[in-house]
């Protein structure tokens, strides 16, 4: 048992149960909050794999932006009487039987497959994976077409977002 | 440009314009007459740039420009179709190019291009006039613009397609099919004001009697691709044909290939340059705008029926060295002359001014015709150039007064028949261009001496005539007294004298779009004549070569011999035509009253007779047309279609319904709409079962699916593995 | 061994393993030590900003300020932290009280946060990571959490209003700053805080004015202080959503706000300013405390500026503020950092000398401002004239006028 | 080191909690935030296949930045979309949408 074992123990105690509290609390604020918990220990368990980049694009975006979107949200939407009644819709138990379902079949698969027990291997420690990143990102061999894909992914779901939330009574 | 291609492309100017004005420039009356004068001058100028090249080169009649291309497959072998050009090609297009293109340019002015529209103009009639303020205010009925004015210029553009087609062809089919194209535009362009019933009724009446004569034609045709395999005129024409055609008997008694063809396509021509019997369409063919009549009526498409024969005239020729004349040109001397004394003593009793002109056009193309039949191959081709100028001349110069007598019914306001030549005189003094060009075009028609073009291409006529028909030579110098005279009638009745009614007073000139043809038109009407006097006429016989005869006759592979001077015919020809020329005037020199006709006393019964046409229509109503109409009614249409034909379809209907009731009740009913009804039932019934599936709610759905996913992955699991 | 707080820890450091503790245990020990002592010499300096905002506030106004404790007033704002202190803390009716208690802290943890990756000193930084300039980005999304959180958890809906103004105007001025961020880090080709300021051999100022003013707006907005504090602004929404937090929650927001205010004047200073360069710096001894006196002096000019722009600037109207962002500031930014990528790289191809390449650039942000602000001149006439058409009102401009006018002529 | 399974249980356990959120929640946005829980899964386990199998190759950061794009665009789109359901209907609970029911 490593400091590192302990470390991970941690986060993914803390990150599971958010998660947990995440589909099962009440209050949807605190649903969201919960939610940012648990966006904030993946980010953590990033930089346990020594992804730094993606840890800190992990807050700037998730929580930074999604998180809080959600949070707006929500406060638009709010309707008090939701809180009181059941949070569950009538299929929940059937839902729970899938995830758990899922789970154990991903359990299952996972120590079946043979690759499971790799070890990592040393990270070249003069290499800088921003700038591998920024390359990889665009150089037309590498991801250069992925890269732009998201661009207009993304410029499409600003336009489409404006569209749909127009309020046109106005 | 080559010359060859320079022919193929000469036509499709006019039909480019008759496309672009009917698809585009409906609308636009100015963009629609510059595109139609726009095509004719580019066909005028590529007719010159062919006419330049065909007088530089020597013996052009053993070396006409020819160029064809395969059109039809027939089996092993190709129809050809092509374009020649050869001397009698050259002098055709000639006047055919120089009119048409006057007639455009005239039809502006004729149709008052630049005049308001009237309030009451509708298509299909003539305007009615429109109501304009002058400079003081003064409102007053004034000229208006056609209402179908584009629709004009393209008609005529496609008739000019059609003219040209028909003169550059190199084959009797696309001579046929411009020939048919120029039918159809006459059709329509007599037909041009459909909303009158009299325009309707000569529309339809032209196109039957003309069509009885294509009948003819094409049967003709059809004999001579039977009988050569070819329809060429350079190999249908060819000494070797016509000496097989000579020979070949024909399945009528009596008549060879050779002359049964002939017969045939001359009948073609009876129809188409209404030569008796087939008259009867041609005066009625003036109630269309005037530049048709001078377009269709006179310069061109009647002369298109003269050019058939003139071109065909070795087939109709063929065999006269034999033993008698072949019966095609006995029949080509006995119509034409009878045509050209029975129109001409017609053209006497005419007071409308068009319909004068109408008739001495059939009696022009009976001397033609008559010439033809009498071997005068050059002189009718002379007198073929120089009356479509003269007459082109006269029609307008006809239309120009009609313009000018409907300027002064518009301007008095009592309607009277602007046609009518009774109410005219004194118009010399308002329109004086129109009288001298006018003038000029009915001295020529009536052959006055030495000066003008007709004087010189009739004279060659009487030539031929006295030289082998003594008798054809003195009807036809009878006719041209009889001509003389009605044209000087007219021209006393029209320009001199006093006016004789209001409107004649406040006639008008036309304007340059109309005058400036009749000038032109003018110059050609004098100068023509020139290219053929003969070379040993007195005096002034030789001082300019005889060209025409020269040029036109090496078309033909036997050069016509010329004929020695002989003082007969000339003295005849100086007296008939003088002497009408005087007789007209002594007895017109000053008619007063509106009605009365100085000669209707001393002609008595046979006055009305020639006023009504030998009553002619008359007959042809009684013999033809309305047994023909009683026929269709009581047999064909009662007995055969009524009772045969229809009662034949009722049965069958019946029967037919009998059997589909019998499978619609026991076969489609029960069978096979009860399988879709079953179909559709177990469907429906499906349906209401799995209907509470489609809750509406997605997380449901997504339950279901990957419910549905993990068994599939489990059933699958224990399948394969 | 030039550096004598880093001689001081490694000396400390071999005293630790000669005890014979483990070599990782002593960093962490070290590591605590070293947040520790930055946290209080960051917080000491906060205090010092009270008196510091108090003084210069009243110099504004045309005031003393506090002036009676200690020489100049300066024992006051020890004064303002001990009543805060002893105040009643108050959690309201019916909020949720984790989430009531939270953004207190974050207000404040998150400022002191940023202060991990600030070099102070060539040789003195919390942490040298290599995505720097994001991890402050990070850092800000959070503190507008925190803010979210507060208004929410008030239970009032002065509070809840107050953060829905902070998500649009945090989350909208986001993106022009992290655009004019993305030039320097495009000049120095790095992320990292320190790397950015030992390739400022000129100042970024020089080179790039324009991205620097987008940033200073822009960190001005983030920040909520005036002219954009509509996040707090009192005669709207009364304090905005700090409404319910008294004593020492408050203090917290207070620091927090007040010590964010010379983050960003750091920020700014590493970004443009060039950071620790000063002369000297490189001297054995006394330049990573020179460097450190540096940076603050720089920081301390930027947030007297940010200071000057507060008291002496109406605020904005929230459409005018959010349209301000997305129609001119957005754009503007973009273009500019196209048009510098573009030119750094011509001029780095182009073998320039540095000045040749510092006129050139100096020169194309000027041309850019210049026309942004004519062009936005042009658009807010035509603005204020369809506005005037719309409502059939002459504006208050040609009223006057026709006034000024009416009165002559009487 | 922690071993790879580590990893990937806990992303499955993050996985099928998200998917247990997406399919029993009522509200439409709790079902979006399990959509979120199951793509960060999906990301831990790219980050962890890089960090394990392919560190030389940098696919699986870039195809978690891919993630983070569409997690993005999803939750704009999404959340346009509830809102204007809010306007029109009043409720964003996923059981009431049932207009396309039989």
């Amino acid at each position: 048992m490593t400091p590192e074992m302990l470390i991970f123990i941690i986060i993914a105690t803390i990150t599971l149960g958010a998660a947990f509290m995440v589909v099962s609390s009440r209050n949807l604020v605190h649903v969201a909050l919960w939610l940012i918990v648990t966006l904030f220990g993946v980010a953590l368990l990033f930089t346990l794999l020594s992804a730094g980049f993606l840890a800190i694009a992990q807050v700037v975006i998730y929580i930074g932006a999604i998180a809080i979107l959600l949070i707006f949200a929500i406060m638009l939407t709010r309707r008090t009487k939701e809180d009181v009644k059941s949070t569950f819709n009538s299929n929940w138990r059937w839902a729970l039987f899938i995830g758990f379902l899922f789970f154990t079949g991903l359990l299952v698969i996972l120590m079946n497959w043979s690759g499971i027990a790799a070890a990592p291997p040393e990270l070249d420690s003069r290499a800088n994976p921003v700038v591998e990143i920024g390359l990889a990102l665009v150089n037309p061999n590498g991801y250069l077409l992925v890269f732009e894909l998201a661009s207009v992914l993304l410029l499409a779901a600003l336009v489409g977002s404006i569209f749909v939330a127009w309020d046109r009574r106005k | 440009m080559n010359s060859e291609l320079l022919i193929w492309l000469l036509p499709l100017p006019p039909l480019l314009a008759f496309f672009f004005i009917v698809l585009f420039t409906n609308r636009t009356k100015w963009l629609s007459h510059s595109i139609a004068i726009g095509a004719a001058v580019l066909s005028f100028l590529g007719t010159m740039v062919l006419i330049f090249r065909a007088i530089q080169t020597d013996h052009f009649g053993e070396h006409p420009i020819q160029s064809s291309i395969n059109w039809l497959p027939t089996g092993d072998t190709w129809l050809q179709i092509g374009v020649m050009v050869d001397p009698l090609t050259v002098v055709t297009l000639f006047f055919v190019s120089i009119t048409v293109l006057m007639i455009f340019l005239y039809s502006i002015g004729y149709h008052n291009f630049g005049q308001p529209k009237g309030d009451h103009d509708l298509p299909g009639l003539p305007p009615h006039g429109a109501v304009k303020a002058d400079v003081h205010g003064h409102k007053k009925l004034v000229l208006s613009i056609e209402p179908m004015y584009s629709r004009f210029f393209a008609f005529i553009g496609l008739f000019a397609f059609g003219m040209y087609t028909l003169v550059i062809s190199d084959n009797l089919l696309t001579l046929f099919v411009g020939w048919e194209i120029m039918g159809l535009c006459s059709y329509l362009l007599i037909g041009f004001w459909f909303a009158k019933p009299s325009a309707r009724s000569a529309a339809i009446k032209a196109f039957m009697t003309t069509r009885i004569g294509d009948v003819f034609m094409l049967l003709g045709i059809a004999y001579i691709y039977s009988a050569t395999g070819s329809l060429s005129f350079q190999e249908i024409l060819s000494p070797a044909t016509l000496e097989m055609l000579v020979q070949k008997s024909s399945p009528i008694v009596g008549l060879t290939a050779a002359g049964l063809i002939g017969i045939l396509i001359f009948i073609g021509t009876i129809g188409k340059s209404a030569q008796w019997p087939l008259h009867v369409w041609l005066p009625d063919a003036m109630e269309g705008p005037t530049p048709v009549s001078a377009m269709i009526h006179a310069a061109t498409m009647v002369s298109a029926g003269v050019y058939l024969v003139v071109r065909m005239f070795p087939l109709l020729s063929a065999g006269v060295g034999h033993s008698s004349l072949p019966p095609p040109m006995v029949a080509m001397a006995v119509i034409g002359t009878f045509t050209a004394i029975f129109a001409a003593t017609i053209a006497i009793a005419q007071n409308d001014i068009k319909r004068v002109l109408a008739y001495s056009t059939i009696s022009q193309l009976g001397f033609m015709i008559a010439a033809l039949g009498v071997g005068g191959y050059v002189a009718a081709t002379f007198h073929l150039v120089t009356h479509a100028f003269f007459k082109a001349l006269l029609f307008l110069g006809s239309g120009s007064v009609i313009h000018g007598m409907e300027h002064g019914v518009f301007a008095t306001g009592n309607h009277i028949d602007p046609q009518d030549m009774f109410n005219m005189g004194g118009l010399r003094k308002k329109m004086p261009v129109t009288f001298w060009t006018f003038t000029i075009g009915g001295l020529a028609l009536a052959g006055f001496p030495l000066i003008t073009a007709g004087f010189w291409s009739k004279d060659e006529i009487f030539v031929d005539a006295f030289h082998h028909q003594p008798f054809v030579f003195i009807i036809l110098a009878l006719s041209a007294l009889i001509t003389a005279f009605y044209t000087m009638r007219q021209i006393s009745l029209t320009f001199l004298g006093k006016p004789r009614s209001n409107a004649a007073d406040h006639a008008h000139e036309t304007p340059w779009t109309m005058t400036a043809p009749l000038v032109i038109l003018g110059f050609f009407a004098i100068t023509t004549g020139w290219l053929g006097i003969p070379e040993d006429f007195p005096i002034i016989g030789g001082l300019v070569p005889n060209w025409f005869h020269e040029f036109v006759g090496s078309t033909l592979t036997v050069h016509p011999e010329t004929i020695p001077f002989h003082p007969v015919p000339l003295i005849t020809s100086l007296v008939v035509s003088l002497g009408g020329l005087g007789l007209g005037w002594y007895v017109y020199r000053k008619v007063t009253d509106e009605k009365v006709d100085p000669i209707q006393r001393p002609l008595g019964k046979m006055y009305v007779i020639l006023k009504n046409k030998y009553y002619f229509d008359e007959f042809y109503q009684k013999v033809f047309i309305q047994p023909s109409i009683r026929f269709s009614e009581k047999i064909v249409y009662a007995f055969m279609d009524r009772t045969v034909i229809d009662g034949a379809l009722h049965w069958i209907a019946n029967v037919t319904l009998i059997i589909g009731k019998f499978f619609r009740n026991s076969i489609d009913m029960p069978i096979v709409n009860g399988f879709g009804d079953l179909v559709g039932n177990v469907t429906t019934k499906l349906g209401f079962i799995f209907r509470p599936l489609q809750t509406g709610k997605v997380q449901q759905y997504m339950i279901m699916a990957l419910v549905t996913l993990v068994a599939f992955t489990i059933i699958f699991y224990y399948i394969f593995f | 061994m030039t550096d004598p707080l880093n001689a001081l820890a490694a000396w400390f450091q071999t005293i630790l393993l000669n005890w014979g503790l483990p070599e990782n245990v002593v960093s962490v020990i070290l590591a605590v030590i070293g947040v520790v002592i930055l946290c209080v010499f960051v917080l000491l300096v906060d205090i010092f900003l009270v008196w510091i905002e108090r003084k210069v506030v009243a110099r504004f106004q045309d005031r003393l300020g506090p002036n009676r404790l200690g020489p100049f007033g300066l024992i006051q704002p020890i004064a303002d932290v001990i009543k805060l202190l002893i105040k009643e803390d108050i959690t309201p009716n019916g909020a949720s009280r984790f989430v009531y208690n939270i953004p207190p802290i974050i207000a404040l943890a998150t400022v002191l946060l940023m202060w991990a990756v600030i070099p102070l000193a060539p040789t003195i930084l919390g942490a040298d990571i290599n995505v720097g300039v994001l991890y402050i980005i990070a850092i800000g999304a959070i503190s507008t959490l925190g803010i979210l959180m507060a208004g929410w958890a008030s239970n009032n809906k002065y509070a809840l209003l107050g953060a829905f103004r902070t998500v649009a105007q945090m989350i909208s001025y986001e993106i022009p700053m992290l655009i004019s961020l993305l030039i320097p880090v495009l000049l120095a080709s790095s992320m990292g805080l320190n790397d950015i300021i030992t390739d400022q051999s000129v100042w970024n100022i020089l080179i790039v004015p324009l991205a620097g003013g987008i940033f200073l707006l822009s960190s001005i907005a983030e920040l909520g202080r005036a002219p954009f504090d509509l996040v707090e602004a009192e005669s709207e929404i009364v304090a905005g959503f700090h409404i319910e937090y008294t004593g020492m929650k408050f203090g917290l927001f207070y620091a927090g706000e007040l010590l964010h205010a010379l983050t960003v004047g750091a920020i700014f200073a590493i970004l443009f300013l060039g950071g620790w360069r000063g002369p000297g710096v490189n001297l054995p001894y006394v330049g990573p405390f020179l460097g450190i006196f540096y940076l603050f002096i720089k920081a301390f000019i930027v947030y007297y500026v940010t200071m000057w722009f507060k008291y002496s600037l109406p605020r904005l109207r929230i459409d005018h503020m959010l349209g301000f962002n997305w129609k001119f500031l957005t754009p503007l930014a973009l273009v500019l950092l196209i048009v510098v990528a573009i030119l750094d790289k011509v001029l780095a191809n182009a073998n320039v000398s540095i000045t040749i390449y510092v006129l050139v650039m100096f020169a194309a942000n000027i041309l850019i401002g210049w026309a942004a602000i004519s062009w936005a001149k042009v658009y807010t006439r035509r603005e204020r004239e369809h506005f005037d058409q719309k409502n059939n009102t002459n504006s208050f401009q040609t009223q006057l006028s026709e006034e000024n006018s009416s009165a002559v002529q009487s | 080191m922690i071993p790879l399974s580590w990893y990937l249980v806990f992303a499955a356990a993050l996985f099928c909690v998200g998917l247990f959120g997406v399919l029993a929640r009522k509200n439409a946005i709790a079902v979006l935030m399990g959509i979120e829980l199951m793509l960060n899964a999906v990301n831990i386990n790219l980050v962890a296949f890089w960090r394990y199998l392919g560190p030389q190759d940098i696919t699986g950061q870039v195809f978690t930045i891919m993630v983070f794009a569409v997690a993005a665009a999803e939750v704009s789109v999404g959340l346009a979309l509830f809102i204007s359901l809010y306007r029109r209907r009043g409720t964003i609970s996923a059981d009431e949408i049932d207009l396309m029911k039989w």
